[in-house]
């Protein structure tokens, strides 16, 4: 019993340290919750009109306007289901089409189409696709608007796909440049955000399709629609790696493999995002 | 915030008892274009303001504490004061204050939604007119900075 | 693990073609073959050098990011004989310079859609993934909040060495650490590094408010 | 002149509420392109709504409006199977109306 008092006023100092830290640490979850629950109701208060829905109109009067050299327009085109038939097609891409021997998502199909159906080059099929108003946002839009309700089914089990989710698995975890990032660094944890943004997990279905069933997105940052070839590109960038280029198999890996995780879920596209 | 919504207060009571503005300024026809140049809160009222401003908790201005991006801020605004004339929208840090005046003819409900540009986190204001008097109400919306590109 | 791949694991020369041992080869090869058809129009040298992977990288990848003992231990070594220190020796800089660079999230974007300048401020960008300073409400949490780190760890010689190596090449501590090597990458300078340290630890700096 | 706009009714009793969303790209005029050069201002100025012979809403805008603007406003004394007319004028003159009837 030699200076209790010491010890004792030890344990009280560290117990008041400990519940300080306590009361800190509830202090900032508090803080957090209502910050998280004020960009919620942002968020849903730009729900009642996405402006997407105008490039949504604008892809369904260019899918049935004649165009390009054969004056053709889109309507005979084959996204999966057989030629003209759309609803459902884009949730079940990408996937292989026979024809042109390749896996093939939306906008990689769409550019088929308009350079075999409309004879459009390349160049002219693709043109602008990086910025607003681009032919193929608003065609891409208006057939991901046409699977509303359906759900993401890409299981990839032709050896093709098979092989284009395992390339896009390799790469999502596939870690370079100047920041060490892959994919994986911001979207394999739960609940994760950079800044106030929620960084999907993409290693569960839950994550996977919380993010699939929205793409293509209006992102009122860039006051444009944009695909997930668009997206996942501009992910890239922001990695501080060198863009691949559009239509890439990289691009189209890393879709089969999201999609895949994301099977299941119901397509609400397009949706708006920051 | 209590501190600037009392020189708000003060400044459109000044505005108004200097008898410097004439009553519905927020004819359609014509765009004012004296006001959406405005940049400053007490030219702004100069060229909007009749009659004594008061805080009321009869207009609401609904939108979220925090933005996620500027470009585009969701508010909706909603007057229960009898016979509303008008509605603007003021935002203090913007380059022109002056984001938009709706005009409320009669049979229409005085609840309207729009989306704004916010340049900065600021005080934004919900300017009603009714029987000739000056309304308002204030929120402070905060803007954050964005994703992984800062 | 066979001895010859241990080997080449001490010998720090594996490449991502050359590890594994459940059958990911196939896959990394053609995921490799994919990346260089892919990105084939990033033909500048600085650009190439961004897609090609060191050694810690090769591993990290492969292992997605849960490396074995023995493989965490080779990275771990690589990392520690990586530190580089300030010239002058300061581990603790200007804290007002190492807020700055936490907010700094831009620079270094290279590419033909929306390149930055050359001679844009790149940040270390720390506010995207940890709480710093309270008062700053936009913080990411992919990193522990760091709130107080100063005030809760003191800023102890050891303290402050083990956070700027930590900043440095944060895989000297953890392997395959999501965090960037800020220094051993030459993304951050020393000096730089040290700001950042002081940002943390100083006691006037806002993160111990 | 401009793209259509998207309109939407919802009739509840005699109250329609209306929401539009505008395709225009209200420029600032502060904004650059990647480039470095300045964007002309370019914004809608005024906007307005009528039922049959009657405004229902006028609005003067800035170019603090976002951009592809979204509008929504209710007035009473509606009726299904009527039309709503929803016209603007932008900064450079340009206009356009386009009406929606009544679900």
């Amino acid at each position: 019993m030699k200076r209790p008092g010491t010890r004792a006023a030890r344990r009280w100092t560290a117990a008041l340290a400990a519940g300080a830290s306590l009361i800190l640490a509830v202090a900032a979850m508090a803080q957090d919750d209502r910050t998280l629950r004020e960009i919620q109701k942002y968020r849903q208060m730009l729900q009642e009109g996405n402006p997407a829905e105008l490039s949504e109109a604008r892809g369904e009067e260019l899918w049935a306007t004649p165009r390009g050299p054969a004056k053709a327009t889109l309507e005979q085109c084959d996204l999966g289901l057989g030629p003209g038939k759309l609803e459902g097609a884009y949730a079940q891409l990408p996937r292989y089409f026979a024809d042109t021997g390749k896996v093939q998502d939306a906008e990689s199909r769409l550019v088929t189409c308009m350079t075999t159906l409309q004879g459009l080059s390349y160049a002219d099929a693709t043109r602008g696709w990086y910025k607003a108003n681009s032919d193929l946002e608003f065609l891409v839009t208006y057939v991901a608007g046409k699977s509303r309700g359906a759900k993401i089914e890409v299981p990839a089990t032709r050896p093709e796909e098979a092989d284009m989710l395992a390339v896009g698995e390799a790469l999502f975890f596939r870690r370079s440049g100047p920041l060490d990032f892959s994919c994986a660094t911001c979207h394999s944890q739960e609940g994760r955000r950079i800044r106030l943004q929620e960084v999907p997990d993409f290693l569960t279905s839950a994550g996977a399709r919380s993010s699939m069933t929205q793409w293509p997105a209006y992102r009122v940052s860039q006051g444009a629609v944009w695909t997930l070839e668009r997206r996942l590109i501009d992910c890239i960038r922001q990695m501080r790696w060198p863009e691949p280029q559009y239509l890439s198999d990289a691009v189209v890996a890393l879709e089969v493999y999201l999609q895949n995780r994301a099977s299941g879920g119901v397509m609400e596209a397009p949706g708006i995002k920051r | 915030m209590q501190h600037r919504r009392r020189d708000f207060l003060k400044l459109l009571s000044l505005m108004a008892a200097a008898g410097l503005l004439p009553a519905g300024a927020a004819r359609a026809e014509e765009w004012n274009k004296a006001a959406f140049g405005s940049k400053k809160l007490d030219e702004l009222m100069k060229l909007l303001g009749a009659g004594a401003p008061q805080q009321s908790d009869l207009v609401a201005l609904i939108g979220p504490e925090i933005a996620e991006n500027g470009a585009v801020v969701p508010l909706e605004v909603e007057s229960k004061l009898l016979d509303t004339e008008s509605i603007a929208i003021l935002i203090e840090k913007n380059p022109n204050i002056l984001a938009g005046i709706f005009t409320i003819p009669s049979g229409t409900l005085p609840d309207i939604q729009t989306r704004v540009k916010m340049a900065e986190t600021c005080n934004v204001y919900a300017l009603a007119t009714a029987g000739g008097k000056r309304y308002f109400a204030v929120k402070e919306i905060k803007v954050t900075l964005g994703g992984c590109g800062g | 693990m066979t001895a010859n791949r241990l080997i080449a694991l001490l010998l720090g020369i594996g490449t991502a073609s050359m590890v594994g041992a459940d059958g990911g080869d196939a896959a990394i090869e053609r995921s490799e073959q994919v990346v260089r058809e892919s990105f084939a129009g990033a033909t500048p040298e600085e650009w190439k050098a961004r897609l090609a992977q060191d050694r810690t990288q090769a591993m990290c990848s492969r292992y997605h990011n849960a490396p074995s003992t023995d493989v965490a231990a080779s990275i771990v070594a690589e990392a520690l004989g990586s530190i580089r220190y300030p010239e002058d020796g300061k581990l603790l800089g200007d804290w007002k310079e190492g807020e700055k660079l936490a907010s700094i999230g831009t620079g270094g974007h290279i590419g033909k859609l929306q390149p930055d300048p050359p001679d844009r401020k790149r940040g270390g960008n720390c506010y995207a993934c940890h709480t710093l300073a309270v008062e700053e409400v936009a913080a990411g949490n992919l990193g522990p909040s760091l709130t107080h780190y100063g005030k809760l760890r003191g800023n102890a010689p050891e303290t402050v060495k083990y956070v700027y190596e930590k900043i440095y090449n944060a895989q000297a501590y953890l392997p395959c650490s999501l965090m960037p090597r800020f220094g051993h990458n030459g993304w951050l300078t020393p000096k730089e590094i040290a700001d950042a340290v002081a940002f943390l630890l100083d006691p006037e700096s806002p993160v111990n408010q | 002149m401009g793209n259509p706009m998207k309109i939407r009714t919802k009739l509840d009793g005699d109250v329609v509420q209306v929401r539009v969303l505008m395709s225009h790209p209200m420029e600032t005029g502060q904004r650059k392109t990647p480039e470095g050069e300045l964007i002309p201002q370019h914004f809608i100025q005024l906007v307005s709504a009528s039922y049959k012979d009657r405004t229902v809403l006028s609005a003067q805008w800035g170019a603090a409006i976002s951009r592809n603007p979204y509008l929504s406003f209710k007035f009473q004394g509606a009726a299904k199977g009527e039309k709503v007319k929803i016209s603007w004028v932008d900064s450079k003159g340009d206009s356009r109306t386009d009406e929606a009837t009544i679900e």
